[in-house]
Order: structure tokens, then C-alpha cells, then sequence
């Protein structure tokens, strides 16, 4: 069990909540925890939230923990906004994969949406260079926003409603940062990451997307994650165009809670995510 | 270029405390099923507990009495489209559709694994029809570290128009009569809740050469997702697991305790101590713990030290004095 | 000496807040079930409900689209011995053994108070032999201000063993045929989820002359107190009802929409709006709300006030457009 | 929905729960209400509990609302612990019947067993004089002892342990009590109870009895609650001894929460209870 250090909400929708973790272990960038939320029976499984910051980082001792980002969707996350400081949650984890870099890519784009910005602060940390594009329905659902202008790296911002930045959907402003080095991390809603891969297949930049799905063991063992990935045969380059492809047929199930949560996004068979 | 995606390590949560003097005290909780001897009457039910090795960081399998692993085929089986599993009230629905590894791929890759724990394996598997079920029996049989077989007779027969063994006396008496003499090993028949009356395929298992009985699988059910009005299972239907279960499955287990001879292990939203031995009570003489593995990796372990202390506190003796001890 | 317990008047709960200007709306929620006209698709399950005056000082009785009285026969039944329920994980078993005033004193005494209501009473009701269901229907067929009878097949028949008439279609022809010549008032049959394939029943159903069916009833369960090792009902085995069969209910309805073409009650842990209309995607032209009665009395206003809010944010305009519309 | 004032444990196991309860209806002694402890559903159903004071009796407007006395035993009542003022909660009531008066006894006895306490102080407050039985296991399970000292009526205490009072169960303290005009009221647990009813009978003492049964409903819907009672012809003195009787034959069920909490306890059928 673990203690609650603080839960504090810094937009209508969103909190940060603060948890003590004796002995943290090493946490990757995009990695993620499943948290229980009660020792009631409602709701049952655990939610998996990722790890947006840690916490005391360096400083052995006091103040080890994790921090997570939420944002109030359902019946878990409503009870998550009622945690108060040294209360208990169990954690399991960190699980997960992270993401991979790739020497040479100097142009490090993020894209992000809404709370998709959370595997993106400790992985933003690792590059000297980095661009995030981060986007959101109206200014409210820009988590963390102030956090990655501390970090001092080039940030766009796009709102549907344009009450903050570019008013447009973020991933039309991905297009015209592209260039022959760069390589992309994205991570949001479900449209938006079909619509960055899209991008990145035609033009034929690496794309690393994190996935959500709703899990139940979180460590491979329900088989309940599953989202479907093509065959395992060796990327062929089209011909047509620059997208690489593996043939369709050998599609099989690959699980986000171990084998991800983060894919290269041409391994993923977006018509049926 | 980079392309394959770095598995970070999976870090394990911290050992579980150590229980200190267990070892020392009399109180003797194994428990013969089917001819397996176990140590104690936990297990972790089929397909809820992967292959055994997605568990091995957060809890020490050595102390099950036996764990269950996924369901094997013939073939490797892909599944059903996603998504696969939606939370319910007290439940949890899932449509994994019986993705597994083959039965082949499981005694190369896996097995060697558990060998190496002082825990009996236990191999639940099906087919989609007798034949197959025979011939996955056959592979198994002949391969060493598995305890004993647990038939999965919840699965539709191809040969029959797709009608579920598990719902028809006349078919889970061939099903488990050919398989029965298609392997020496122990055979457990795991018993589907869909039925009008359980007791009448216990009794059919019974008498095809079954050596015991686990029950309850899974519930049919489905949920639907108002706002698009589409099933929230990619497979429409799915199976409803977990405490919202559990009358349901204890009330079989009582039937199916008073009609047939053979031993059962009680399956269905075993949560905690407690549920596993309402479980005893009413007939079952040992336990598979499913939902609650998901709920808290050491959920298997916490029941059996509850259920040491139940013993201890209640000066049960050993696990057959609890079998089927209700007081109606 | 006064012996006789004094009662104190029960003070009623403020009554629900007013919802301004729902009257001057379009939205058209009515429904035609079995020939009755609903004003809209929410009634209260047999059971939950009492005869109906238990909960009229909560809720504006009027509101309801129908309310289902407590199951009745011929003669009053005393019921089963305590205890008669116990809760259960998102759920609650109940073996209350269908205790009931009679169909004589239900129409003498609790029906006239139910006539100053603007809501249609359907009488759900029941017997040990198909005479007793045919006693019972003529006797409630000769009487003004009912609406319609739902008959609870989930009754065992004293002339064939205590075997359930739902769990057989023989059976639940013959009764419900016998029934449907002793009442001109629409029939509704009520349908046990105790059983392999619901789909057969409802067509047996069917092809007796049912105007339409309501389902599901309660799942078989029970439960053990481990201290005690006693049942917790003093039936020993009850009906589960509540949310945690809610999956359970919603696919059983399913299937049975694809299988007749009676209109459906869905029936089974409905709690929230959102609830009911999965069943009414599922297929469900009307539902009953039975155990939220007891967590909230105002559940069934509140399901249909959210109702309402779900048809007008979604532009649907009348109960039938909802109707199966299950996007597969 | 009613506001929680306060929530103080007031000994190991109990607590003193103050709701606020605007324009509070007229609630007589015995009565109880069923709370609704979470918008989840672990619990689900309501829980009764009787009203142990009304707050602000007399002066209309602010501080009206009710006490709950409850002892924790297991999900609800652990769950009630965690409230704190302005949580909200639920509250149905008031329900049930109360307490017959008797003209003409003087010699009125309250015997109460741990949390069984609860329905007496509103009705010792009705009585000039009365006198209190109170027993527990321990010193520890005499919740509400002090609000009754300050009443300043006659006060007898048992514990099974000694540590307060007479050592020994507080149905060995009745005998020695009752006169001629005695009138015994009795909550507590279901022995207890027995044995009042078992003494009240053999000395022919009007006896009531405030009985507990798992509820569902709590206004007589679901008939989950019954008891069973001893028919409804009238009343016989038996020949034997001075105990009145009714046909067993005729035994019904009665419901808990609607035709009781209060029963006389000459009507209830002990051995089934
Ligand atoms: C690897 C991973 C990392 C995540 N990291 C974060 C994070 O850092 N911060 C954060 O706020 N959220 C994160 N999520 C999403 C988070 O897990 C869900 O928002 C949460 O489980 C919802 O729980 P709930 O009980 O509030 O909602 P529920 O009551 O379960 O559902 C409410 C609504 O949300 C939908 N929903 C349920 N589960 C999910 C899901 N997994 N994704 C999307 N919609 C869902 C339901 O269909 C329903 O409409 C992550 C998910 C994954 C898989
Ligand atoms: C009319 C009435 C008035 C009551 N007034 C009070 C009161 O003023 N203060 C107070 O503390 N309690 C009172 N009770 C008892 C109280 O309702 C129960 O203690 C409570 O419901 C237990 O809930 P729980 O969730 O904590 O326990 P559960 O988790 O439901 O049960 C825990 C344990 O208690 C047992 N149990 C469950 N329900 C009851 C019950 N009704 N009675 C006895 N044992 C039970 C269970 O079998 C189990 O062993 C009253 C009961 C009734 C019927
Ligand atoms: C995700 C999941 C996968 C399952 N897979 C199998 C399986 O492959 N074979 C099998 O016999 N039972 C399978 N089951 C059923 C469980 O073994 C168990 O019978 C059921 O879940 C009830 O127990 P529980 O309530 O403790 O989970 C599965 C259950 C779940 C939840
Ligand atoms: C206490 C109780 C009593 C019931 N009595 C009856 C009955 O008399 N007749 C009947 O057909 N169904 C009866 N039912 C079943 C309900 O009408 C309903 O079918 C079932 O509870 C499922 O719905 P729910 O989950 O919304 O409660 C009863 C249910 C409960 C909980
Ligand atoms: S959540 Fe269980 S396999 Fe991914
Ligand atoms: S609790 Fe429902 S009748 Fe008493």
C-alpha cells in the first residue's frame, strides 16, 4: 500500500495526484501502474494510469513517489478525486514497454492530446531536443501544459475551440514540422493516433503511438487487451508509396498491457483498433 | 533503425511478508483431488492466471496448491476481436475467445518453466471436437510436470452445430468418455453454469470416467454501450466472472455435491478467505481462485493464509472435515 | 392494557422535486405492450413493489408507466421461514417463498387504493398446478382496474414432480395455453434464467398465446455463513436479483428478441437510465426496475426522468425506434 | 440527501453520527431510518438504524437533524467511520411502529444490551421514572452511558467481563426487579432477548421487545424481514403458569421493519426467531 502525498486539481477535469513509493523502482518513460481504487468491490479491477512524473527523483529517502495525472472520466476516476493525503492505494507495477529512440532522428516531435500528454514529461526529459504539439478541446484540457513550459522546449498548442493556441484539430499542424529526421510520439485519442499514423505512413517517418485499452491484469495474463497487429513477416516497402507493410493475413493479437503500451504505429491494423 | 520496441523490465512489486512459523504448525491442509496429491486446496483458475510465469514476479507460485493454466487447443487459437473484456457490477465480462498457444508451444515454452516449482501444473484444455479434444489429451499425456487435466466442456462442438459439449448430457458423456481413454492423467471436467440443471451433466461426467468436477465457468451475458449502441464486447457475448457470481456458483456446487461421488473444486468470484470456504462448506474440496487474481496478484495467497487461520482459529483439522459440512 | 402495538404513522420523504415543463415537451414516450397502453416503458417489478401503496407516499405512483404487484394465488401463502434475505456482491438473494395476501383479499383489500391512480396495474401471479394458474387468472379476469397479468413461471408444479413450469416448454405450454383461455386480459409470461436455452421457452411461450414476455426472474443462488456454517436464507437456496445479473438479463433478452416476435419486458438489475436502455437496445419495448426499489424509492422516476433526458439529447422520438436497435 | 454534522467514536467500536435533517418530521421512540452509505453499489442496500436523539428538539431551524449511535460490524458500518462533515447521506425515515404505553405501571425497566441502547433514550426521556438495565461485554460496549447518567434516572450495570459494573449478563439483574407494576421494555442481542421474554412470560410482566432483522426495503415491500408470530385469536392464560398463549397453528409471518421493530413479546415465536 502506498500513501497518498496530494491530489490536487489544477483543471475542471483534471488532478494531479501525488503517491509516495518506498524503494521506487526504475521507471521508463510510457511505462504505467494499475491502481485499485477500493477495498470495496465497486468498481472492481484496477485502472492503469501512466507515470507522469516522478517524484524526489535522485534524492534517495524521503519524498520517493510517482506522480499521476487524471483526468474525471467514470465511476474510478470520480473516486480518485475523493483521495486525500495519507490515504492508501495499492499500486501494481511499473509495467509495460517504453519507447524506443532512434539515433539520428534529431526532429523529436510529440504529439499529444488532452490527457495523452502524460507518457510525454519524463520522455521529453530524456531529449536535448524536442518539439511537442500538444492539442485539446478548449484551453481546460491542456493538462500539464505549465509543467512542459518549465522544460523550456518547443510547444505548439491547438484547441478545437481555439480558446488557447491554434484553433484546429492538433494533428493539422503536424504536416509542415516534418522532415526527412524526424520521428514521432503520439499519444490521445483514438482518432487523432490513427490520423498521426496515417501522416507518418505516407510520408514515411517512424511512428512509436501508446495505446489505451481497458485491461484487467495488466501483465499479459487475461489475454483482454489484445489489439490486433500485422503478421510477423518482414516489413516490405510499398511500392506505391513510402508506408512499409507486412502481409494482413498473418495478422494476430498483440497485448497492450505487455507488448505495449507503446507500437510502432505500422504494426498496428488501425481499421480494427 | 530501431524497429523492435525495447521491453522495459517489469519491475516486481515487493515479496509478500513472510509468514513466520507456518512451517512449524501441525495444522495439515492438503488434500487429494483425482488422484493429485496437492498441499493445500488453492488454485488459480484457467485463464486467469496466463501461463503460469505472468505471476511468478508478484507472488511465490511454490505455495499454491495447484495453479491452472490457460486453456489449450490443438492449434494456437488468435481469439476474438477486442474488445475482449468490460467491467461489471461486481463482475467482469470477458470474450477472450480461448486465445492460447497450442498445446505443442505451451510443453516447449512454458512448461519447462513451471517444472522448476514445488506447485502442481494443471492443464485445462478443449476442442472443437472430440477428436481434437482426444488428440490435445494424448499430447499432454505423455509429457512430464503435469499433474492432471482440467476439460474445459464449455465450448461449442463443430460436429453438432456448434452445440456447447458442456450443455448436453448425451455429448459430455462421449466428450469425456473418449477423452477418459485418451489419458492415464487425472481428469477434472470443469462444468459450464448455463444449464437448466447441473447436476444431470455432473452425473454424465460422473459416469463417462471423470475423476472430479470443477465448476462453475463462466455466466453467458453481454453489455451494451448506450452511447454508440454497439455490444462492448467485440464478440456481442461474453463470460460474466467474479463476486457478482459467486450464489450462483456456491448453490451449484451444493447440488452437484449431492448428486455425485466425485470430489469438486468451487470456482466463481472467490474474492477472499471466507468465499473459499463457503466454498468448502457446501461441498467443494478445493478452490480455484479466477477475477480476484486481476483484482490483487497475491489475492491466491492471501485466501490460503485466511483459510490457515480460519482452520487454526476454528481447530478444523484437515480440509475434509469442512467438505460439505453445511448445517441445513 | 393496550396489547395491541401502536403504529406510528410513517412520515413520508419530501416528495420529488418538480420537473418543470416535461408536459410541455413532444417527446412521446408510450409504448403499447400485450395491447396495454403504456404511458411510458417503466414499471416496477413484481415483488420489489408491495401492492403498490407501500411506495406511494415516495413517489408519484402516477408517473410509472405500470407497476407489477406482489406475485399472487389463490389461497394467501405464508411464505418461508427466516432468514429470507441476505446481501450478496452487487446483488441480494431473497427466498421469501412467494408469500402473498391472496387474489381474494389483493382485490377486495389493495386494489381499490390502486384504482386512484393513473398508472396500469398488472397483476403478476401464480399457482402449484395449471388449475390454480387458470383459478387464479379467471378470478382476477372478472375484475375492473387491472391492466393485465404477468404469470411467474418460475414455480415448481406440485403434479409433476416440483418441476419447474419455465424450465420445461412442454409445461410452460400447457399452463400458459390453459391460461390464456381463462383470461381475455393481455398475458404476459414471465421467464426463468435458470435454463440452457431461454430462447425454447419463450417460444413455447409464444405459441400458447402469450401477448408478450417478461424476463428475467431471479438467478437460482445462495449463501454460506462461515462462522455458522448454516445457510444465510432459511431456504437455503433463493433468487439472486440486482445489478451483478444485470449481464446476464441483458443477454437473455437478447437472444430471445432474435427468437420471438412478442414484445419483451427487460428485467434484471436495472439501476440507472442508462440501464434500461441497454435493454431497450437489446430489445426490450418496456422494463421493470425491482431491486433498485429498495436502495433508492425514487429509482423508477429517476430511470425515467433519465430516460427522458437520453431520448431527447438523441433526438429519439418514440420508444420503438430504441427498440433492438443493437448496432451488431 | 441530509448533511453529516458530526462523526465522533465515542469508544472503540461505536460512533455518534449527527445529520442534519431539514424540517425534521415528528419521530417517535423505537423508530429507525435506512441510511444509503455510498452512490456505489458495495453496500447496496440501505441499512437501518434506530434514532438515538433528535438534535435541536423544540427550536425550528438550524441544528435540526437526528443521532445515530452505531456500533461497526462490518462493510456499512466501517464505511459510515470514513464520514465526515458535509458528506451527505441518504436518509429514509422515519419508519417503524414504537412503543406501547401501559397505563397504570410505574415500575417501568428498560433492559438494554449494547448497541441495543438505541431506542431507550428518546423513550426514557417520555417516562418520569424508569429504570435502565445495561449490559455489554466489556466496558467498552456501553455506548451512550453518559447521555443516560445525565438523565438522572436509575442505572444498573452488568459487563460479562466486570470491568463496569455487576459481572455477569444483565438478564441476571432483571429478576430482583419486577414488581406487580412493572413494564419491561428490551433491546439487544437476540439471547438477551430470549431470556427477558422468557422471564416476562413466567412472571407475567407486559414485555417489548425491539427485534433486528436484515432488511431490504424497510416499509413492508419486500417481506424480507419477517418474523414469526404466534396466530391471531385471542389471547389465553394458559393453566399452568401465567404465560398467555395463542394457537401455534395459526402462526403468520410479520414484517420487521412495518409491523415492528417493537413487538409485545408474548406474540413472537421464540424458537424460530
Ligand atoms: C496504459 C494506459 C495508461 C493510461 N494512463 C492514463 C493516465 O495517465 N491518466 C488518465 O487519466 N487516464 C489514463 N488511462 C485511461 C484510464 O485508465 C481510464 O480513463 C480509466 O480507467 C477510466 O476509469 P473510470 O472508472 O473513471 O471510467 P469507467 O467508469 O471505467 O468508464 C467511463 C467511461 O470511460 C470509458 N473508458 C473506460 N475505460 C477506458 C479506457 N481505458 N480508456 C478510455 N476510455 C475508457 C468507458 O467506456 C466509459 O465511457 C490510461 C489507460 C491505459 C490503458
Ligand atoms: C430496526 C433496526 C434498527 C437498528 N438500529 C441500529 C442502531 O441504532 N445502531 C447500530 O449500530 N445498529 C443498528 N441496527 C443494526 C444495523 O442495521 C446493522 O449492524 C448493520 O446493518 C450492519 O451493517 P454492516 O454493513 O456493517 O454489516 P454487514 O457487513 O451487513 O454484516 C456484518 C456482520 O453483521 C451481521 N449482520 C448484518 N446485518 C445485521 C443486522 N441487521 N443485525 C445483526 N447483525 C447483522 C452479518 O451477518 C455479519 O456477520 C439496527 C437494525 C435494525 C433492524
Ligand atoms: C479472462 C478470463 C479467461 C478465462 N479463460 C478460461 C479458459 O481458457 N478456460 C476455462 O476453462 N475457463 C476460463 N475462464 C473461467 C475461469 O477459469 C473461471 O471459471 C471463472 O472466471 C469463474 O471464476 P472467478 O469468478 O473466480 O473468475 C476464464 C475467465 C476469465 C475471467
Ligand atoms: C424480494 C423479491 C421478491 C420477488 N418476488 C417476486 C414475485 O413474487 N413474482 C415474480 O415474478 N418475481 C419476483 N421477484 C423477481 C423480480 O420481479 C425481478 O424479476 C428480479 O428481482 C430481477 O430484477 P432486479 O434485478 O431489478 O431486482 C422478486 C424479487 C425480489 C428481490
Ligand atoms: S490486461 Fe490482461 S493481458 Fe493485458
Ligand atoms: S425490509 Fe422489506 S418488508 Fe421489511
Amino acid at each position: 500500500m502506498a500513501k497518498i502525498l496530494y491530489n490536487k486539481q489544477i483543471l475542471p477535469a483534471y488532478y494531479q495526484l501525488g503517491i509516495r513509493w518506498e524503494n521506487l523502482p526504475t521507471i521508463e518513460p510510457g511505462q504505467f501502474v494499475m491502481l485499485r481504487l477500493t477495498k470495496y468491490i465497486d468498481p472492481l479491477l484496477r485502472r492503469p494510469f501512466g507515470v507522469y512524473k516522478i517524484l524526489g527523483q535522485g534524492a534517495r529517502g524521503k519524498g520517493q513517489g510517482i506522480e499521476i495525472l487524471y483526468k474525471v472520466l467514470g465511476k474510478g476516476t470520480r473516486l480518485m478525486t475523493n483521495l486525500k493525503p495519507d490515504d492508501e492505494v495499492d499500486i501494481l507495477g511499473p509495467l509495460g514497454n517504453s519507447f524506443s529512440a532512434h539515433s539520428g532522428k534529431t526532429n523529436v516531435i510529440i504529439v499529444a492530446g488532452g490527457i495523452g500528454i502524460v507518457p510525454f514529461y519524463l520522455l521529453a526529459k530524456r531529449f536535448k531536443k524536442v518539439r511537442l504539439l500538444f492539442g485539446g478541446r478548449s484551453k481546460d484540457d491542456l493538462p500539464g501544459l505549465d509543467d512542459f513550459k518549465k522544460l523550456k522546449i518547443d510547444i505548439e498548442v491547438s484547441t478545437d475551440d481555439g480558446s488557447r493556441g491554434k484553433k484546429g484539430l492538433v494533428t493539422e499542424i503536424i504536416a509542415k514540422q516534418l522532415s526527412g529526421n524526424s520521428l514521432i510520439y503520439a499519444c490521445g485519442p483514438q482518432g487523432m493516433l490513427k490520423e498521426v499514423a496515417r501522416i507518418a505512413d505516407k510520408t514515411g517517418i517512424p511512428c512509436y503511438v501508446s495505446l489505451d485499452k481497458a485491461m484487467a491484469c495488466g501483465i499479459g495474463a487475461c489475454l483482454g487487451c489484445a489489439i490486433k497487429v500485422k503478421g510477423q513477416g518482414p516489413w516490405v516497402k510499398s511500392q506505391e508509396n513510402k508506408s512499409a507493410i507486412r502481409n494482413p493475413q498473418s495478422a494476430i493479437y498483440k497485448m497492450v498491457c505487455k507488448d505495449g503500451p507503446i507500437f510502432d504505429a505500422r504494426e498496428i491494423v488501425w481499421e480494427e483498433i | 533503425m530501431g524497429r523492435d520496441i525495447k521491453k522495459s523490465e517489469v519491475i516486481p512489486l515487493p515479496p509478500p511478508v513472510e509468514k513466520g512459523g507456518r512451517g512449524d504448525l501441525t495444522l495439515d491442509l492438503s488434500v487429494n483431488i483425482a488422484g493429485i496429491e496437492l498441499k493445500n486446496p488453492v488454485m488459480t483458475a484457467s485463464g486467469t492466471f496466463g501461463y503460469g510465469e505472468e505471476y511468478a514476479p508478484y507472488i511465490d507460485l511454490n505455495r499454491l496448491g495447484a495453479l491452472v493454466v490457460k486453456g489449450l487447443s490443438l492449434q494456437p487459437k488468435q481469439g476474438n476481436p477486442p474488445p475482449r473484456i468490460v467491467e461489471t457490477a461486481a463482475g467482469m465480462l470477458n470474450s477472450i475467445g480461448l486465445q492460447n498457444i497450442g498445446a505443442g508451444v505451451f510443453i516447449e515454452k512454458k512448461l519447462p518453466f513451471l517444472r522448476k516449482f514445488d506447485t502442481k501444473v494443471i492443464v485445462n484444455f478443449f476442442g472443437d471436437s472430440i477428436d481434437e479434444y482426444c488428440e490435445v489429451a494424448k499430447i499432454l499425456d505423455s509429457v512430464d510436470g503435469i499433474a492432471g487435466l482440467e476439460m474445459n466442456i464449455s465450448c461449442p462442438n463443430k460436429e453438432e452445430g456448434w452445440l456447447e459439449f458442456g450443455t448436453n448430457p448425451d455429448l459430455t458423456f462421449r466428450v469425456v468418455n473418449a477423452v477418459r481413454k485418451s489419458t492415464r492423467l487425472p481428469l477434472i471436467v470443469k462444468l459450464s453454469p448455463n444449464i437448466t440443471d447441473i447436476t444431470i451433466i455432473a452425473k454424465a461426467a460422473e459416469d463417462a470416467g471423470a475423476d472430479a468436477l470443477s465448476l462453475i465457468n463462466t455466466l453467458s451475458g453481454m453489455a451494451v454501450d448506450v452511447n454508440t449502441r454497439r455490444p462492448k464486447l467485440g464478440n456481442v457475448i461474453g463470460g460474466l466472472s467474479g463476486p457478482a457470481i459467486k450464489p450462483v456458483a456456491l448453490k451449484m456446487v451444493w447440488q452437484v455435491f449431492k448428486s455425485v461421488k466425485l470430489p469438486l473444486i468451487g470456482i466463481g468470484g472467490i474474492m477472499t478467505a471466507e468465499d473459499a470456504i463457503e466454498f468448502m462448506i457446501v461441498g467443494a474440496s478445493a478452490v480455484q481462485v479466477g477475477t480476484a487474481n486481476f483484482v490483487d496478484p497475491q489475492a491466491s495467497i492471501k485466501i490460503l493464509d485466511g483459510i490457515e487461520d480460519y482452520f487454526e482459529r476454528n481447530e478444523v483439522k484437515n480440509v475434509k472435515d469442512m467438505v460439505g459440512n453445511l448445517r441445513v
